[in-house]
């Protein structure tokens, strides 16, 4: 409760959450207020913003780019949301066992880790994409299968910091066991920064999620912001905006994302952060 | 260089660059065009690559027998003049003498005879269809050569353009591994222009060839193909003047309407008649509910094919009737015509007994979006719009060119898109897609779809061995009206793409093959 | 001599790790290509027109598609300890070849964006950073937020947009203006202006990264004692912050900037795309779709030995700055 | 010293520092007087939180942002610190008045060579500046004036490369570069082994008389006030308690909380310790051998430290051994090897006749059981997201009592510690670092150990704190009969709670024997020089003083 109310006082981090509780909104209310799919050709191709009743104006295909983008903020977060998780939940798990058990295990890890890290992870993902087939399920383990190598060496790290602090040593020699010492001591007091990192590789993954439908690798059954941009880009001569509204969607859902996980870290881990006041 | 490019590089700040002005005054002789190659080919030969930009770029360096005019009949290329016999079984062509190879070795009756019978069987599918009908090739002396066919084969003028048969230097691939001969770099072909330099990623630049056997060709200089790969930068090339010529997508459809309001820009959809891209829906027969003849005629009246043209292709198409293209020879027009109606197609649904299910819908059916472009994807999106219209799921399924090839090859797909060069004559380029004789799987623009009917099957046969156009048409027209009835695959457009040129240039299209010609006669002022 | 000596131990180590960390994404590489569906022999003959199985098969002869995995994969490694990356059959080319050719133009639009938003970035931070809580370090947060927060293709389409589109000032693609006699100068400047764009989107995210975290580090270095001391030196605001504060704050920056490279490497595979840039990132894309396995091979493996470099280098510069890593104790 | 009475170096008048708002008091430090004459040491001396860091701060106008002089004045030579501009105050800062800090390593900058940083503060102050060669020269004399040895290298050394005492006595050659009149050393051994801070001592001290330097010397160690100063301030909550000649002070003191310090620092009495040799060993530690490998980069092999070095020894039933030597010596990681928190290289850790090293799983877990440990920093010791008795109950839980029960014998020790039961429901933070240390120790005793291991559990505490805790530990000592491990660094409390003391240096037991004994006749050289080193026995003394003074 305490780590609430401190975040309340955190100015730039309840802009954060603002605006995505307002994306959040957009997202909910899409089938509401545009209750047509959003693939549905209402007007005429390269409709201005403001005519015809598309106040953001008409795509390629004289399709609302409003509505697209209200039904994109449903995709972009889900995606962004589910591969950060996937993420995470590798990304714990390789950096628990490699920071608590150490030795060889650990090496093993962590050279997995760092091939991982080492090849270019767009590359990567463009190339897991391909030959997995682009899809919903596709993308997300994808995304995720690039991303988890800094929550491992997060977790990793905190692992070993916490695995030779005094009340875990303390756990030890009263005889708890491992797993009881992992899940009760060492995984909450670890919680905090993978929470932070967990939140802030949803914006990486929202913008990787982006720049692979842009290279035409989304789920053409999705309708994404990057697919948008990808969609508008060889019109942007005739029609700006079926290019720049969804990019200022995707610059509004990171940032906001960014602002929020960062007042998150500033109030979860004051101890790194009491250094920036 | 042209002026427009010259003024943004002094506005820029980069210093004058003192040149082109002069070259420019010699007006017909000379001068240099810009233009796009879009995707960047593999390899210049065309001999061993046979895709569109390849087979752009290549037919400025390979030469072949013939022409073919717009109205597809044959023109000296290489041979002076041919000569059929009476049975149709013997065909003599008389080369011009005085042809060079790039390398300055002379081009011979030989190298026509190694290039079809040897090197084109293995490495150039098409040209091995044709070419395995041959009995026997002869040079009686270097500048005639002799075809003896198996059986009369109607459309064998038709083989012989410099995309279909491209003449190769017997001397450099003799007896040699064609696909990886060190020479391929150099691409030593008999054309006006000669390689002379290809920057991977960024330009291919060709120069005169100065030893062409035609006076005064070629007019032109140079050519300098860019890769732009896109699409919006291409746009912005044409438009600044850094280049003068478009072709194929280079400019994306919806752009083209703005560009034929260009004052210094030619528009032309000429050029294109020997391909005569005709494009459809292929329904795989083999996989209900596509198997169902009703089911396919209720896809004709479901896509509303003239907004089809309209939003996706932006005019640039005219409506298909059938299997074979107006621009083909052939064509007969006087088919059944499937009107765009949501009732009727509904009611063929109904009929057939696809009902809306518990959730309300008929059947969910997946596409494969073919990973050829934006415009694919938009057609395919189109389609999904179309089909939810009689509560049909269409679910995009996306893909990589090679999975796309492996599964339509395969015959592992529900429906998709496909597009195919009808060659001139439908024994070329129609056939193929419908005799049951030509469902091979792992055959990628065979008979995919698996649409068998021996009616259809003895038509086409009848008609590429027999030698009368009359009874030809006769019998071409039969196998339309059949096809048309039962659907095999659902006709949409006859693409026409289009070509844009500066009005500076001359003489650009002057055949069938438009753009893919040799360029000799183009002139720029 | 032991130093001749520790440095040729030093030197065979580092050979060591390379040669296996190269073997390692080689294979790691090879089995992530295979196990993509789709028959390169298929496609190589389909695009044509019309095929024949026995074509298809002469193509698995030729480039030993028919062959159990394992073989392939062992003639893979051995050719990639001889530099020899394989043949493309889709480009005619050897591998090596068709990378060499790319190699440079990524590299230079890599390296270029890599120091410049290094440079930029730390100065930028720093000057924030030093400033903290002011007006301008606001400004200069909310730009860095903005910037962090935009993807790198939409940058670029928004450059073109206003500076190619609409002010006509900035050649939107390409590397060089083609076909025209420059003097090299005015060749260094031509390609300059192709590269003002590419670049400017390309180092953007970096630029903000590190300028963030220079930003911060430069705070947390004016806490440390040792500024206190200086200060208690008598020594002035500036001497402090060149003598003091900046090498201290770029540790941290660089550490995060070698382990960027990576990233760096694959953004410029969408830059690439935008711009029309001749490098390594279109031929990738191009590679994957057209599932050209062994140029595909090649530009993974080149590219993580790029980054390797790229890490060693912000290592040696590590090392520079910090004397801690490459003395040992007295 | 009348000196004072003249000219004074600083005076300090009335002295107020206002916090920022919103903490938990208005001011640092309130009106505060006092001066220092020259050639004369004055100690501030008090417990954290005093202010005594502030004032030293002040006097450079180093002070953090947002804590400032609300009133009052600080002179240094005459003009007031308070009110000087940037330029008068950095002619004042390391040249008029120098400045020295508690932790060496982070008081220079890591990535310069400590010459250079000498360098800078002689031309920050010369004007015109003076040649290299000069500089050097000087930088040279002044590494050989604060007893350096070979000045040459060690300028050319970064401060890593050097030991704490050498750091330090970079920071002080630092100090002197311009000849300062005043000094002010915050707490500048408190980071030092006890040896060293002797030396480091010696040398502010003979320095001073050399320059006849006035030396304002912030510490909470009355030992080092008896050492050094001429005249002491006594601190409390940021006023002062009473001030006066060092001698009125310690023999006389009239403030009660004075009083309370001086008593409260260990006296190295040694008539509580007992030979319990005779009784049955516990605990049989035999040949315990550990070397530690330090990766340093992939450019060098590793290092090898030697932790311990065929360490043997054995605990008796009921006796408190003490473990004291300096940093390095290997006594923490021989506690935990005993733990079997470090694995040992070779030897035998018998408890009770059992090897703890020949068992794993769950045998080595219930061998446990009968030894526990102390840990120095009583903030890590707790997970601070469990409630204090949870952390107390789990060890009895997980050796399965119930939940009920482990809850009231944790209330039932909490309150034998010295906290109240609903301590029990409280998270770590809510309490202070020696009630922390109460919890630990109970936390500890509720397995009912018969050995436990106190690796410097009162280190980290202030010294009133210390003594309470060091009382609570012998008072449980002897009613559950427990045998203890004391490891420290500070021979006085050695003195206070051992029976028995064994030296380690360099992994090696250099001397062990009754603590008596011990102290009164240490029979090797390092013994003695550590037992020479112990701070304030001129004033405090204890029985076995050899006459070493300062």
């Amino acid at each position: 409760m305490d780590a609430v109310r401190a975040f309340m006082r955190h100015p730039s981090g309840m802009a954060g959450l603002l605006m995505l509780i307002a994306v959040l909104i957009v997202a909910i209310s899409a089938p509401f207020v545009f209750p047509e799919s959003p693939w549905e050709m209402i007007g005429a191709p390269f409709t201005p913003p403001g005519e015809d009743g598309m106040w953001l104006g008409g795509d390629t295909l004289g399709r609302d780019v409003a509505a697209g983008i209200a039904h994109g903020a449903r995709v972009s977060l889900m995606i962004g949301i589910a591969s950060a998780l996937a993420a995470v939940v590798i990304g714990v798990l390789v950096g628990a066992v490699s920071g608590y058990f150490g030795g060889k295990t650990d090496m093993v890890l962590m050279r997995l880790t760092e091939l991982f890290q080492t090849v270019p992870a767009f590359i990567l993902a463009i190339l897991l994409v391909a030959i997995f087939n682009p899809s919903l399920t596709t993308i997300i383990l994808t995304i995720g299968a690039v991303s988890w190598p800094q929550v491992a060496r997060l977790t990793r790290a905190e692992f070993l910091r916490l695995r030779s602090r005094e009340f875990v040593e303390a756990s030890l020699c009263q005889g708890e066991s491992t797993a009881r010492i992992v899940l009760g001591h060492i995984l909450p007091n670890a919680m905090s920064p993978i929470l932070v990192v967990g939140s802030l590789t949803v914006a990486t993954a929202i913008l990787l999620e982006s720049a692979l439908s842009f290279m035409g690798l989304g789920d053409p059954n999705l309708m994404s912001w990057g697919f948008m941009i990808g969609a508008g880009r060889t019109v942007i001569r005739t029609a700006w905006w079926v290019s720049v509204f969804p990019g200022v969607a995707i610059l509004i859902t990171v940032l906001a994302i960014n602002l929020f996980g960062e007042g998150l870290s500033d109030t979860l881990n004051p101890r790194v952060s009491r250094r920036r006041a | 260089m042209n002026r427009r490019e010259f003024t943004m590089a002094m506005l820029a700040g980069t210093a004058a660059i003192p040149l082109g002005i002069t070259r420019a005054v010699g007006q017909t002789k000379g001068g240099t065009l810009n233009t796009i190659i879009q995707p960047e080919p593999p390899i210049l030969v065309t001999a061993l690559n046979q895709q569109q930009p390849t087979l752009t770029l290549g037919g400025k360096i390979y030469e072949s027998l013939l022409k073919y005019g717009p109205d597809l009949k044959p023109m000296p290329g290489m041979a002076q003049s041919w000569d059929i016999s009476a049975d149709g079984l013997t065909y003599t062509f008389k080369l011009f003498p005085n042809i060079t190879f790039h390398d300055g070795k002379p081009m011979t009756a030989d190298d026509v005879i190694f290039s079809c019978m040897k090197l084109l069987m293995e490495t150039h599918p098409r040209a091995r269809g044709n070419f395995a009908r041959v009995e026997s090739a002869t040079a009686p002396d270097p500048l005639t050569v002799v075809f003896k066919l198996k059986q009369p084969f109607a459309p064998f003028l038709g083989c012989f353009d410099c995309t279909s048969a491209p003449i190769v230097p017997k001397h450099i691939y003799e007896n040699t591994d064609y696909r990886k001969n060190p020479m391929n770099d150099k691409a030593i072909g008999t054309g006006p222009f000669k390689l002379k330099e290809w920057v991977r990623g960024s330009h291919v630049h060709l120069v005169r060839h100065d030893g062409y056997y035609l006076k005064d060709q070629p007019h032109l200089d140079e050519i300098i193909y860019r890769v732009i790969p896109d699409a919006a930068s291409r746009a912005l090339a044409l438009e600044n003047g850094t280049v003068q010529m478009v072709q194929w997508s280079d400019i994306e459809f919806f752009d083209v309407e703005r560009f034929k309001k260009q004052a210094n820009l030619e528009y032309t959809t000429k050029g294109y008649e020997y391909f005569a891209p005709h494009q459809w829906f292929e329904l795989n027969n083999r996989v209900a509910p596509m198997n169902d003849k009703r089911f396919r005629q209720a896809v004709m009246h479901l896509i509303d094919r003239d907004a089809f043209n309209k939003r996706v292709y932006f005019g640039n198409a005219k409506v298909a009737t059938g299997p074979i293209s107006s621009k083909t020879r052939f064509y007969d027009g006087n088919v059944k015509r499937y009107d765009y109606s949501v009732d009727k197609a509904k009611a063929l649904l109904d009929e057939m007994g696809l009902k809306p299910g518990a959730n309300g819908k008929r059947a969910e059916i997946k596409y494969l979006v073919p990973p050829y472009g934006e415009v694919y994807q938009r057609a395919g999106e189109f389609l999904r719009q179309s089909f939810a219209r009689v509560n049909i799921d269409l679910v995009l399924v996306g893909t990589d060119m090679a999975g796309w090839a492996e599964k339509v090859g395969n015959w592992d797909y529900e429906i998709t898109q496909n597009l195919l060069y009808q060659l001139g004559d439908p024994a070329l380029g129609v056939a193929r897609t419908y005799i049951s004789s030509n469902i091979k799987k792992g055959i990628l623009f065979s008979n995919t779809q698996g649409y068998s009917n021996p009616e259809v099957d003895r038509l086409f046969e009848e008609a590429a061995v027999a030698t009368d156009d009359a009874k030809r048409q006769e019998l071409y027209t039969k196998v339309q009206q059949i096809l048309v009835e039962e659907v095999p695959v659902a006709w949409t457009l006859e693409l026409e793409y289009p070509i844009f040129y500066d009005k500076a240039l001359k003489n650009v299209v002057t055949t069938a093959i438009g753009t893919h010609e040799t360029f000799g006669v183009v002139t720029k002022s | 001599m032991k130093g001749a000596a520790a440095f040729g131990l030093a030197a065979a180590t580092l050979l060591v790790r390379l040669v296996a960390v190269i073997l390692l994404i080689a294979t790691f590489n090879f089995i992530l290509v295979r196990a993509a569906p789709g028959d390169p022999a298929q496609v190589m003959a389909g695009q044509s027109g019309a095929s024949d199985p026995k074509i298809l098969a002469d193509l698995r002869q030729e480039y030993g598609l028919d062959k159990p995995y394992i073989v392939q994969l062992g003639t893979h490694l051995a050719r990639v300890m001889t530099f020899d990356l394989g043949y493309s059959y889709r480009q005619r080319q050897p591998v090596l070849t068709l990378i060499g050719e790319r190699l440079p133009a990524t590299l230079l639009l890599t390296l270029t964006a890599f120091v410049l938003a290094l440079v930029v970035g730390t100065t930028l931070g720093a000057a924030a950073g030093l400033a903290a809580g002011s007006v301008v370090d606001t400004i200069f947060t909310v730009l860095s937020l903005l910037l962090y927060a935009t993807p790198v293709f939409w940058l670029g389409l928004m450059l073109v947009l206003v500076f190619s589109v609409t002010l006509g000032w900035l050649p939107p693609f390409g590397y060089e203006t083609i076909n025209v006699q420059m003097t090299p100068f005015q060749k260094v400047l031509d390609i300059g202006r192709h590269m003002i764009m590419p670049v400017i989107s390309l180092a953007a995210i970096y630029l903000a990264i590190y300028a963030r975290l220079m930003r911060s580090s430069i705070i947390e270095v004016s806490h440390q004692d040792f500024i206190k001391t200086a200060r208690a030196k008598g020594l002035a605001g500036p001497q402090i912050v060149v003598g003091h504060m900046l090498r201290n704050a770029l540790v941290p920056v660089v550490t995060v900037a070698g382990m960027q490279a990576g990233a760096l490497v694959g953004g410029a595979v969408v830059i690439e795309t935008v711009f029309a840039w001749p490098g390594l990132g279109r031929l990738t894309f191009d590679a994957v779709l057209q599932r050209d396995y062994p140029v595909l091979l090649g530009i993974f493996l080149i590219l993580s030995v790029v980054v390797i470099f790229l890490n060693l280098a912000t290592d040696l510069v590590y090392r520079l700055i910090d004397p801690r890593m490459t003395t040992g104790a007295a | 010293m009348s000196a004072a009475m003249e000219t004074p170096v600083l005076s300090v008048e009335g002295l107020s520092i206002a916090l920022p708002k919103g903490g938990d008091r208005p001011y640092a430090v309130e009106d505060v007087s006092f001066a220092i004459g020259r050639n004369q040491v004055v100690c501030l001396v008090g417990e954290s939180g005093s202010g005594k860091s502030m004032i030293a701060h002040a006097i450079l106008s180093l002070l953090p942002k947002g804590v400032t002089v609300q009133a009052g004045a600080a002179r240094v030579g005459g003009q007031d610190v308070t009110r000087l501009t940037g330029r008068e105050l950095r002619r004042l800062r390391g040249g008029d008045a120098a400045m020295i800090f508690q932790e060496p390593l982070s008081s220079l900058n890591p990535l310069k060579r400590v010459g250079r940083q000498i360098e800078e503060t002689i031309l920050v102050h010369q004007n015109p500046a003076p040649s290299a060669a000069e500089v050097a020269a000087r930088v040279q004399e002044l590494l050989i004036q604060v007893g350096l040895p070979n000045p040459p290298v060690l300028a050319n050394s970064y401060p890593f490369e050097l030991s704490g005492g050498q750091r330090q006595r970079v920071m002080i050659a630092m100090a002197m570069a311009n000849r300062p009149a005043l000094l002010v050393a915050d707490e500048p051994t408190t980071a030092l082994d006890v040896t060293t801070q002797r030396q480091i001592l010696h040398l502010i001290d003979d320095l001073r008389r050399d320059r006849g330097m006035g030396v304002l010397m912030i510490t909470h160690d009355f030992g080092v006030v008896a050492d050094i100063a001429d005249h002491v301030v006594v601190m409390q909550h940021g006023r002062v308690v009473e001030q006066g000649p060092v001698e009125d002070i310690l023999r006389n003191p009239q403030a009660d909380y004075t009083r309370q310090l001086i008593d409260a620092v260990p006296q190295a009495n040694v008539a509580g310790a007992q030979d319990r040799r005779q009784a049955p060993p516990q605990l049989v530690v035999e040949g315990l051998r550990k070397t530690f490998l330090v990766k340093r980069g992939w450019l060098q092999p590793p290092r090898r430290v030697v932790a311990a070095d065929g360490v043997s020894l054995t605990l008796h039933e009921g006796e408190t051994l003490a473990v004291v030597g300096e940093s390095g010596s290997g006594k923490s990681t021989l506690g935990r090897m005993i733990m079997r928190l470090t694995e040992p290289d070779d030897g035998a850790i018998r408890l009770n006749g059992q090897d703890l090293r020949q068992l794993k799983g769950e045998a080595l877990r219930q061998a446990r059981r009968g030894l526990q440990i102390i840990f120095q920093d009583p903030f890590a010791s707790l997970d601070p997201r469990q409630k204090v008795g949870d952390a107390i109950a789990r060890g009895p839980m997980a050796y399965g009592t119930p939940r009920a029960q482990a809850m009231d014998q944790a209330r039932a020790l909490l309150a034998r510690v010295g906290l109240t039961k609903t301590a029990a429901d409280r998270y770590p933070h809510e309490f202070s670092g020696g009630q922390r240390q109460r919890i630990c120790i109970a936390r500890a005793l509720a397995l009912s150990p018969k050995v436990l291991i106190a690796d410097e559990a009162v280190s980290a505490l202030d010294v009133s704190i210390q003594a309470q805790v060091l009382e609570l530990l012998a008072e449980l000592r002897r009613e559950m009969q427990l045998a203890m491990i004391f490891i420290t660094h500070d021979l006085r409390i050695a003195a206070e709670i051992a029976d028995r003391v064994i030296v380690m240096q360099k992994g090696r037991i250099v001397e062990e024997g009754p603590t008596r004994a011990l102290f009164e006749n240490p029979r090797e050289a390092y013994t003695r020089e550590l037992l020479n080193a112990i701070p304030g026995r001129r004033f405090f003394g204890f029985a076995a003083d050899q006459g070493v003074a300062l």
